[in-house]
């Protein structure tokens, strides 16, 4: 029962986060353990959450994608745009924008799956111009939003800020549609044997390019959450997330190879990454440090997590 | 009910012709055998029967009206269902989700309902005398003839009324085949068409009602299986006499292998000996352990406690690279995922494992690759339009072949075999069983590990049966019948 | 073949002959690194392209787009063989010493902005001292915070200048026993990153009096944070740059100063002196290259700006 | 035999190359086709490349590093500090610098060889690791090296930049050795079934460390002729190398998933993506525009290359 528990990176990881609060509220009564920490920290990773969802997704089918990034800086910068500089409405911006990711998945999915380029090259290559596209889109960056814009972002829910009932709902949303839908379930069959899933009647290409267009529709509203929490839209936003958001999901449990992973992995290596920044913050550590304590955590934690799922050493 | 009309069939790989113009006709209710040698084109044509490749020209016609089938699925809704030659499960999944692989009983809204999935699965299981498999369990932890087993399962779970089946039997043992073989019955008497492809030509003989051949990709006829003999069947396959195989053994005195009380994850005190120029067999139901065995001599797991003698020197390497070279091969079951490197060409595969021994100064010298390549793929028979082909592009027997070769230049005094006939046409199996015993000759030990039992009977002078990871007895002379190895290993 | 022993530079290397110099298709290229970091393309890059359009010459701009100086590097040799009028580089780094030197050598007159080069043989440098940036911050603080608090900066780690601007910071602080510095951030010039951190630093010191930010996104991210934790204004803030997001968050009340520099003055300034030095406008001597000078300043200082909640309207653009 | 040879993407990227290279010297007569802009181009991609020789290595085993960046920037450091700190002498400096890449090497190889530790996060993590060491080090960079170890970089052989030569040297030596020693042909065969090279007698995790290690040293190597060029140690040096190399060595015939590619197609890769930057400079391409053109640049490419080598399509 327990190895099956442990099997599980979920599960695995779920258990060492409990016990790495646990031992951080004991040391730190005063400064960890409140509620308004928890909510700080999940609502700083909340951006990251709703990606890692996609990227997971991607994961699973056995693919990856670096332009999220680029996506998210993208999208926040056209909506603002849009509203900006044109007056139109809120509703109709936030369209245009999620349009806009969805284009830009449907570029990156089409000409991998169907043409098959690269998908590292494709993305990497899509990383840079939708980035370019960005800074040509709001130059240094676009102020005065409209009041309803920033209200998406910056409400409250029962004293929980909006972009954490967001995140929860995605990931809830994506957990439930890959338990129980035929349609999720198949990024798994191509995940872990493309050929087989295409023998068992699965369209493969039509499947990818879909993982492509979610995650990068899931990208976009990360974007324009961001910029609706900031109250602008800058082209540097997403920086580097699409590594932070790979290694989270690969924390959760995924593996580059495809096959492996569930979507609340996703939410929990996320939420390790940020908690581990929290505790280092608080036991002050600071400067070079950080980066060098951070790389030792990871590699400790898939070190520990091995040895509690012998069975499954191979595979990941 | 269904009736299937093939057409004028063509396909055109890079650099093969793999069918010209076949057409033949499938009756509804029959059992139709096809038979034809290793890169006949048999795997091919049913492919494009399951809308997995498109043919190049001609027609399908089902029940008189031409159906097009572009992919699996619409193969699917024309009711054909296949079992593949090369497996095509998903290891990270249950064996439930597998065999209901995108037909997940859902409710209207499209959600997956597990409880039914579950129970299906279980019914569907027990049809297949499988009671040992959880649906639950994931596929990766099932042997190969378990997964056999659930790729067949994944067939019927379609309730097709033509049903293909591609060499099924090749990694089963008697007791699935049994089973395997009342299932088959049951279901022509119940009006579903079987396409059964097979290179154990008795069950060719059992089973089927009718037997289509095929050679170098062309059609050479339908029989009746009743007036047909043996004899014919493999004339017309392969073109030429079959040479007899000689049954005097070549073994002597001299000791090589002595394994002594060895026990290991999945087996235990197992001791066995292999003289010079001898075979020995091992036998045993799927799952038995034999596998586990020879990778433990060979060095890839671990030997918790006894012994193992080399030529009389003790023998425990740590990596099957020291095993090699102390003149151990050892010829894997599961060639895709154990014997071959799918991607390369015929020749890197060939030199793989005797690198070390080809050129020992560590320089690479291609000429030599290059004519080692061309002389075992002489010596073997391998067909294929260069030598630069990838293996993946091969027929199964000319897969297994290739992997022979491969150990074959490593020169091992001890060559360990699993399941080496898998797949493999009569013509190319008597070819190797005269490797073997050639091999036996030359002063070589030969452990053999089979699920055919005849095979077994014919090459071996001794054959030791395991059970549950033991040795369950030892059969030589003629005492070495089937029904004796049953009895033991059941 | 061996490289040249390094000599030391003296003011008697500065004259550079220009005679090679092509003023008839005359072009000017600035070269920086991080090409698209909007602080760099809203001040430098527009007030150089404005100056190139008033003069009516050719001007271009080029770099890496992100943070790297070899790259930077690279780029400018390769400028070199294409021989352009004039050079305009932003002094990253004090590694770029020896491709400004090979600049030089070719014949280019070559100015440096932002931060000083001095080992190099530059013709001009006009900028500011990012010291002074990070004394200014500091200064500022420690009156926000009436000298006592605890007080954390962040920035880009290992960048020549920003280390610089910590060094200032510092120096100040250190007047102050009732200061304490809990820690030295990096947030990889990142607005997430950089509200992630603090946000962290909330939670670990929710009495933390103040925050200093170094780079661009140092500010917006701070801000975030500080704002959705609802310390605005309880927590003091200051960081560099000006742009229009950091106007708004001074607007505010979020951020309580900015440190900026006057980025146009740079290039503008930068790239005329480049045009003088070429058209020798202000002869000094019959020959100055023969005399051993330049006819253009040698080092200017172009002073901080220093925006605060009383003069924040004067920079916001309409 | 011109589908043959279009087949191997080290000749199609050739061709490619020399195309690009024509048209360009028509359009800028007087800039590009000159002696010195070529050596330049070569000089300024040679770093890259010695990385790259090595990134292909991996990737025919079917593993990569993202450390490499850190390795270049920690090893320079770290030399240049014992040099500037320490008086210790050029030569042993070097061989300290190159002892510490080959240790990073080693630790990346056993954790991911032997412990079976995921080579993503292995390497992730060990990015930020050795990058907060070199920061460590050198804090805001270290100038003034003595003039022997400047010339190491600096000096030049027949006209020709050192570091030309040895980017030569390397790229050389590599094909060699994977041409004609059966050691390294053994990383085809892993790269094309892992199991089945153990089963062969391929020890691969042995060859997987050794594999890291080289890349390591390599990287390291990188690091010391880019801060000898440089006449200073930067910590920031070799940012977001990883990525450029590893696209490189993609764009030169390797495949994530291992068992393809050639060692020159590191070179080619790499010359490929300097002759584009080299031409934006030249043609004056700036800003986001950069961006933008390069990514639409190396999707086109990989685009052209499929029609050019339709037989290996899916493989690619
Ligand atoms: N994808 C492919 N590309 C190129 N050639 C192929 C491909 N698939 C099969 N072939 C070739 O087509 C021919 C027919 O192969 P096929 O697999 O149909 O033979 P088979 O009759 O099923 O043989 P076996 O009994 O060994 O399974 C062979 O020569 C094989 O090498
Ligand atoms: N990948 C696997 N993971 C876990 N258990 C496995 C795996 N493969 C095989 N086993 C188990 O190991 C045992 C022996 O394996 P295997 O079936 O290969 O033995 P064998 O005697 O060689 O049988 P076969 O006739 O199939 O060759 C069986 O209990 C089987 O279920
Ligand atoms: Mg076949
Ligand atoms: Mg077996």
């Amino acid at each position: 029962m327990i190895q099956k528990i442990l099997e599980e990176r979920v599960y695995s990881l779920g258990i060492l986060l409990v016990i790495t609060a646990l031992i951080t509220s004991a040391v730190f009564p005063g400064t960890f353990p409140t509620f308004e920490n928890f909510s700080q920290i999940l609502l700083n990773l909340s951006i990251d959450t709703i990606v890692a969802v996609g990227m997971m997704l991607l994961l699973i089918s056995g693919a990856f994608d670096l332009s999220v990034g680029s996506i998210v800086a993208f999208t926040g910068c056209l909506t603002a745009y849009l509203m900006h500089f044109f007056n139109i409405p809120v509703p109709i911006a936030l369209a245009a924008g999620l349009a806009s990711a969805f284009l830009i998945g449907w570029v990156n999915g089409y000409l991998i799956a169907y043409q098959n380029i690269n998908p590292m090259i494709q993305t990497l290559a899509m990383m840079g111009i939708v980035r370019g596209c960005a800074l040509l889109v709001s130059g240094s960056g676009i102020q005065n939003l409209p009041y309803w814009f920033n209200a998406i972002g910056q409400s409250k829910l029962l004293g929980v800020q909006m972009p954490i009932w967001y995140m929860l709902a995605t990931v809830f949303a994506f957990t439930f549609l890959f338990n129980k839908t035929i349609f999720f379930r198949r990024y798994y069959y191509i995940g872990g044997n493309e050929k087989a899933a295409d023998l068992s009647g699965i369209q493969v290409k039509k499947m990818k390019m879909t993982g492509f267009i979610i995650t990068a529709v899931l990208a976009g509203f990360a974007g324009i959450l961001l910029s609706s929490r900031l109250g602008a839209a800058l082209p540097t936003m997403g920086r580097g997330l699409e590594l932070r958001v790979i290694t989270a999901v690969i924390l959760g449990g995924a593996t580059l190879s495809g096959g492996f992973g569930k979507i609340p992995g996703a939410l929990l290596g996320a939420l390790f990454m940020g908690l581990i920044s929290n505790i280092m913050v608080i036991a002050r550590v600071s400067g070079y440090w950080q980066d060098i304590i951070l790389g030792l955590i990871l590699i400790g934690t898939l070190w520990v997590d091995k040895y509690l799922q012998k069975e499954y050493a191979g595979v990941v | 009910m269904a009736s299937l009309l093939l057409d004028d069939i063509s396909k055109q790989f890079p650099g093969v012709k793999a069918l010209s113009n076949v057409s033949m006709e499938i009756q509804a209710g029959e059992i139709h055998a096809l038979c034809g040698e290793n890169g006949a084109g048999k795997s091919t044509l049913m492919n494009i029967l399951s809308g997995n490749l498109q043919p190049d020209g001609g027609r399908i016609l089902l029940n008189d009206k031409e159906v097009l089938l572009h992919n699996p699925q619409e193969a699917f809704e024309n009711g054909i269902a296949i079992v593949y030659q090369h497996l095509s499960l998903v290891d990270s999944l249950s064996v439930a989700e597998n065999i209901f692989a995108n037909l997940q009983p859902r409710n209207r809204y499209g959600i997956i309902q597990f409880n039914t999935l579950y129970e299906k699965t279980n019914a569907l299981l027990r049809k297949l005398k499988l009671f040992d498999i959880n649906p639950r369990t994931l596929v990766a932890k099932l042997s190969p003839a378990e997964k056999q087993m659930v790729e067949i399962a994944k067939a019927l779970s379609k309730d097709p009324s033509i049903l293909i089946l591609d060499e099924p039997t090749a990694s089963l043992t008697d007791r699935e085949t049994k089973t395997l073989f009342e299932i088959i019955q049951t279901l022509k008497t119940n009006g579903v068409s079987i396409i059964y492809i097979s290179h154990r030509l008795n069950e060719i003989f059992l089973l089927s009602d009718r037997v289509s051949i095929l050679k170098d990709g062309q059609y050479q006829g339908t029989f009746d299986s009743k007036g047909l003999t043996k004899e014919t069947l493999i004339n017309k396959m392969v073109g030429r006499e079959l040479k007899i195989l000689k049954t005097s053994s070549s073994k002597n005195d001299k000791v090589l292998l002595e394994v002594k009380n060895i026990s290991g994850a999945k087996f235990k005190d197992i001791s066995l000996v292999v003289h010079q120029g001898e075979i020995v067999g091992l036998a045993g139901l799927m799952g038995a352990g034999r596998t586990e065995i020879a990778r433990a001599v060979f060095g890839m797991d671990e030997i918790k406690s006894g012994e193992v003698r080399l030529r009389n020197k003790p023998f425990h390497p740590r990596h099957p690279a020291a095993a090699i070279r102390d003149g151990v091969g050892y010829v894997t079951e599961e060639r895709k995922n154990l014997g071959l490197f799918p991607g390369m060409s015929i020749q890197d595969n060939v030199v793989a494992a005797g690198l070390n021994r080809i050129m020992p100064s560590g320089y690479y010298n291609t000429e030599k690759v290059k004519q080692l390549a061309t002389t075992a793929k002489e010596k073997l028979g391998v067909v294929s339009y260069t030598l630069k082909q990838p293996v993946i592009n091969l027929s199964g027997g000319n897969q297994q072949k290739v992997m022979l070769a491969k150990w074959l230049l490593t020169n091992p005094d001890v060559l360990i075999v699993d399941e080496p006939t898998h797949g493999i046409d009569v013509g190319a199996k008597s070819e190797i069983y005269q490797i073997l015993k050639s091999l036996a000759e030359e002063g070589k030990g030969i452990l053999i590990i089979s699920s055919e039992l005849p095979e077994l009977i014919g090459l071996c002078d001794k054959i030791i049966v395991i059970k549950n990871g033991k040795v369950a007895g030892e059969l030589s002379g003629d005492k070495k019948t089937e029904e004796q190895i049953i009895k033991l290993a059941t | 073949e061996l490289p040249p022993r390094n000599e030391n530079i003296t003011r008697h290397d500065l004259g550079t002959d220009f005679d090679s110099v092509d003023i008839v298709n005359e072009e000017y290229v600035m070269i920086t690194t991080a090409v698209t970091m909007p602080m760099y393309v809203n001040h430098d890059q527009a007030a150089f392209k404005r100056w190139g359009k008033k003069m009516n010459v050719k001007v271009s701009i080029l770099g890496p787009a992100d943070w790297d100086v070899p790259a930077q590097i690279n780029t400018i040799e390769e400028v070199i063989g294409t021989h352009p009028t004039g050079l305009l580089i932003n002094g990253t780094d004090p590694a770029i010493a020896q491709v400004i030197n090979k600049a030089v050598a070719a014949g280019i007159p070559t100015v440096v902005y932002d931060s000083d080069i001095p080992n190099s043989k530059r013709h001009a440098f006009l900028g500011t001292d990012w010291y002074e940036i990070g004394k200014m911050q500091g200064e500022e603080m420690v009156k926000l915070i009436a000298g006592k608090g605890k007080v954390a900066y962040m920035g880009i780690l290992g960048l020549t200048n920003m280390e610089q601007g910590f060094l200032g910071l510092l120096d100040v602080l250190k007047k102050y026993p009732e200061i304490e510095v809990v820690g030295k951030y990096d947030d990889k010039a990142n607005v997430e990153e950089a509200a992630r951190i603090t946000s962290d630093i909330l939670a670990a010191h929710p009495d933390i009096a103040g925050i200093c930010g170094f780079d661009s996104n140092s500010g917006p991210g701070i801000a975030l944070a500080v704002r959705e934790a609802g310390k605005t204004g309880k927590i003091k803030i200051t960081t560099v740059d000006w742009e229009p997001e950091h106007l708004q968050l001074l607007k505010d009340g979020v951020i309580q100063m900015l440190a900026g520099q006057k980025r146009e003055l740079f290039t503008w300034y930068g790239a005329q002196f480049l045009y003088d030095m070429v058209h020798r406008t202000n002869p000094l001597a019959q020959n100055d290259a023969k005399a051993g000078i330049t006819s253009v300043p040698y080092i200017i200082n172009t002073g901080l700006l220093k925006i605060t909640p009383e003069n924040v309207d004067q920079f916001i653009k309409r």
